[in-house]
């Protein structure tokens, strides 16, 4: 049987120009390896699907991250729901600003629901759904909209990643993945809307290894599994570093704040 | 110029409308505070995929607990939780699923909220290049009822309750409650209605310092905590 | 805290006629507690939304089962992908077959892929969707088709079922679920589309019981919780023992089938 | 007459096709039988929600092992399944979302195929009233390749293999295989093309059995199991 558990770089060695990659970006169940390993790839134009993209510069400095702006310079259009690129203090911020402003670099807003609901009717092979999500807002910009039952709808097309990049906590050698705590978010519909998904993981154990009942990601959605190297900079022992240094350095900064007493509400 | 309420005293006020069987997810901002003072037996849902959190560790509790937290247990906004029993983790999609259900109510922090129900919740500016939707939309869409909390006025002064929103919209119609650190104003199909006033305000002011219309409920009282 | 765990009168008291019920029916994992509790408590003219009703008089006399026409006389419409109501021994197949020549009864036929996914659609409080699942067959009838980037599909509509009855292994006390084997099937997503859902469970423990990284169905999903009584024809070991009789059944009419040597395929 | 071949020696050739690696799910009748022959490295899939399941209790190994039977633990068809190592649970969305995929074989029993790949594969006649189609139009419309499996004619010495269905469609020129009791069938763009032949049968025998028209493989050669 063909042997699933590679490099990081032979599980992306096909990767092409301009292929929609889509990646989980919440904390926990981050593809960080992978993310980094798609950056040394090399590829361009890319087309990018995730649920957050917050290249808070100080943040991802102090994680170690190669690059703030990772991905960016090799991206032409970002499909996100929240990304927090106006953080003042981010080199990425400005240079999305300046991108999008001289029309090289596109960003599609979605909403967090109708990111994994278009991830989840790609994975069905829909056409299409009726989403009630951003009516009367800016959403309806250049989306049909029809009154079903009474209600209002926007039309909303599905998304078929050609690339799925996802962490787990645990891997067997057939590509059953189990997830642990919140890391889980959108790492089980991108396995299972894209047509190829590479599984970055902490531990790699035999077939048997992992009780069938609590596995979220059946192996036939991964084609590829990486075990993160223990000297990898995202290793898990170096990822809870990272955490820690990062928290560390937020708690600063939240003191910082909290003495110059800002005042008031927000989103 | 007389006190406007703390954060902490507004989030006091809006964790009041939580009893125990309710499920609720808790927006950045002031909602986020509302977790302290929830009532037991409330469920806490994060968007990310966590329902029944507890404890969320603050800057004293991670300084202590620094080396026992489980850095792969955080909310939507990556703060870190405490385990606690009875938590459950899931998936994106079933978290989605739950916020549409219509069966969590959501205290969402407000920019702008109209007569109409309407909210700006997302964004200052439609020239905003940043996506902040996040999970503003669905969780104001789905919510079995949306309270939205907020300061009274933005800091240059200006009225946050107006008549038409100016902001980029998050959300029409759907607001059935606001609470501030001034007021709690109900949402009714005829318009605001001035339910409770801060210590030390009147009606008349907290009409002063709001843009819409209100009505004066025949029962308004002093806010209690 | 209002307490979920109740009986199952207590669970559908307020059930009215005319609602539309969904629940899973496949071997482990079939409601059959909530289903006879519901026949008993005789509201009529219901719409069922079921994964299959293979009502098998033979195999469900043998289990025990109450009426082999169970709810059958309680129904004025079934939403099914596959019903084995032609077996020559089941009086439910004559039943089915009369009341729809009288025109009583409604039968709408899916696939268990459509059916999942329209309760999925309404999970998500979509208002439809586009599917590519029977262009081509009788299933086009009475659909809206659309050809979507050169593909076609027709319109399905979301199914939100009034009453999801539901089966799981184990609950906590605050109406978290963890499942077992291929008891899961339909019950994770009849618990999210329902309006209002009850789970039967062998088991309740107090929160903290269950390992939140292995919950299924997540508490705010989940109205009532009945723990079905250990002398219930239902109970997990009756059941057992049911299952072990009609194995055994049909262990002997595949003996006496496979005498009687029949050749050739089938679907 | 001469002996067509038996429904073991059918899954037998059928499950020539998987090699390991594969995922493929098996439809009743027929194909359920490719079960035991399958390649180690083929892992199994049943559209309630199970992959990469073993061996399935058969009459024999249910009366040996009758009170070690996990009951919990079946196939689509009721069947009871052996727990494996690296078996996997999960529910019908995620089964469907498999089964569409394109990721998954399909081997499905058919009862008309016709020279354009349409397959009638759950229902006899369009007077039906049981619900039949079950899983058979997701499987054969998301299968990275159907294989249809079925006696060559049916019971009366009707072909099975046609130039227009005359059964209700299950789906639409999606056949890839037609494994028969006499045959190994291609279903290509411009038509059937015999590949292989039962021990004991000519191609000139085999079209006479057949409503389509075949064009005979430059390689046609005898069926090995």
């Amino acid at each position: 049987m063909r042997d699933k558990v590679v490099t990081a770089a032979e599980a992306l060695a096909e990767v092409r120009d301009g292929a929609l990659v889509a990646f989980n970006f919440w904390g926990p169940g981050t593809p960080l390896h992978l993310m980094r390993a798609l950056q040394e790839r090399g590829v361009k134009d890319l087309t990018i699907c995730t649920n957050n993209y917050t290249l808070r510069a100080d943040v991802l400095r102090e994680q170690g991250a190669v690059d703030a702006a990772i991905l960016l310079p090799q991206t032409r259009k970002i499909i996100v729901a929240f990304s927090g690129v106006q953080q003042e203090d981010s080199s990425a911020s400005v240079e999305i600003a300046r991108r999008v402003q001289e029309g090289t670099l596109e960003i599609e807003n979605v909403s967090h629901g109708l990111f994994i609901e278009r991830l989840h009717a790609g994975a069905m092979h829909l056409g299409g759904i009726y989403s009630p999500i951003g009516i009367g807002t800016s959403l309806e910009n250049g989306k049909e909209k029809r009154v079903i039952n009474g209600v209002e709808y926007l039309f909303q097309e599905p998304i078929v990643p050609d690339l799925g990049l996802i962490n787990a906590a645990k891997a067997d050698t057939l590509g059953n993945l189990v997830c642990h705590g919140t890391a889980r978010a959108a790492n089980p519909v991108i396995a299972m809307a894209s047509r190829y998904t590479v599984a970055e993981v902490f531990e790699v154990v035999e077939p048997g290894g992992l009780d069938p009942d609590t596995i979220v990601i059946p192996a036939s959605f991964v084609d590829r599994i990486v075990r993160i190297p223990d000297d990898d900079p995202y290793s898990r022992e170096r990822r809870v570093e990272q955490t820690l240094r990062s928290v560390k350095y937020r708690l600063e900064k939240m003191a910082e704040a909290e003495a110059e007493a800002a005042q008031g509400g927000g989103a | 110029m007389k006190e406007k309420l703390t954060e902490e005293l507004v989030a006091m006020r809006a964790a009041k409308e939580l009893v125990p069987g309710d499920y609720c997810n808790l927006g950045i901002g002031i909602p986020l505070n509302c977790a302290a003072y929830a009532a037991e037996g409330v469920l806490l849902e994060s968007e990310n995929g966590v329902l029944g959190y507890g404890p969320v560790h603050d800057r004293e509790s991670l300084d202590e607990n620094i080396e026992r937290v489980d850095w792969d247990i955080a909310d939507a906004g990556m703060r870190y939780l405490e385990y606690v029993p009875g938590m459950s983790f899931f998936d994106m999609l079933t978290s989605f699923a739950m916020i549409r259900s219509g069966r969590l109510i959501s205290i969402l922090g407000g920019l702008q909220v109209s007569e109409k129900g309407d909210a700006a919740i997302h964004s200052t500016s439609k020239d905003d290049i940043a996506s902040k939707i996040g999970g503003s939309m669905d969780l104001s869409w789905g919510a079995k009822r949306l309270i939205v909390t907020m300061t009274h006025c933005s800091k240059d002064g200006s009225p946050k309750i107006v008549r038409e929103l100016t902001m980029p919209v998050t959300t029409r119609g759907r607001v059935n409650l606001i609470v501030t650190d001034m007021a709690v104003i109900e949402v009714t199909s005829s318009g605001l209605v001035l339910k409770e006033f801060a210590p030390g305000w009147t009606p008349e002011e907290i009409q002063e310092q709001t843009e819409a219309t209100l009505t004066i409920a025949p029962d308004v009282r002093e806010m209690e905590f």
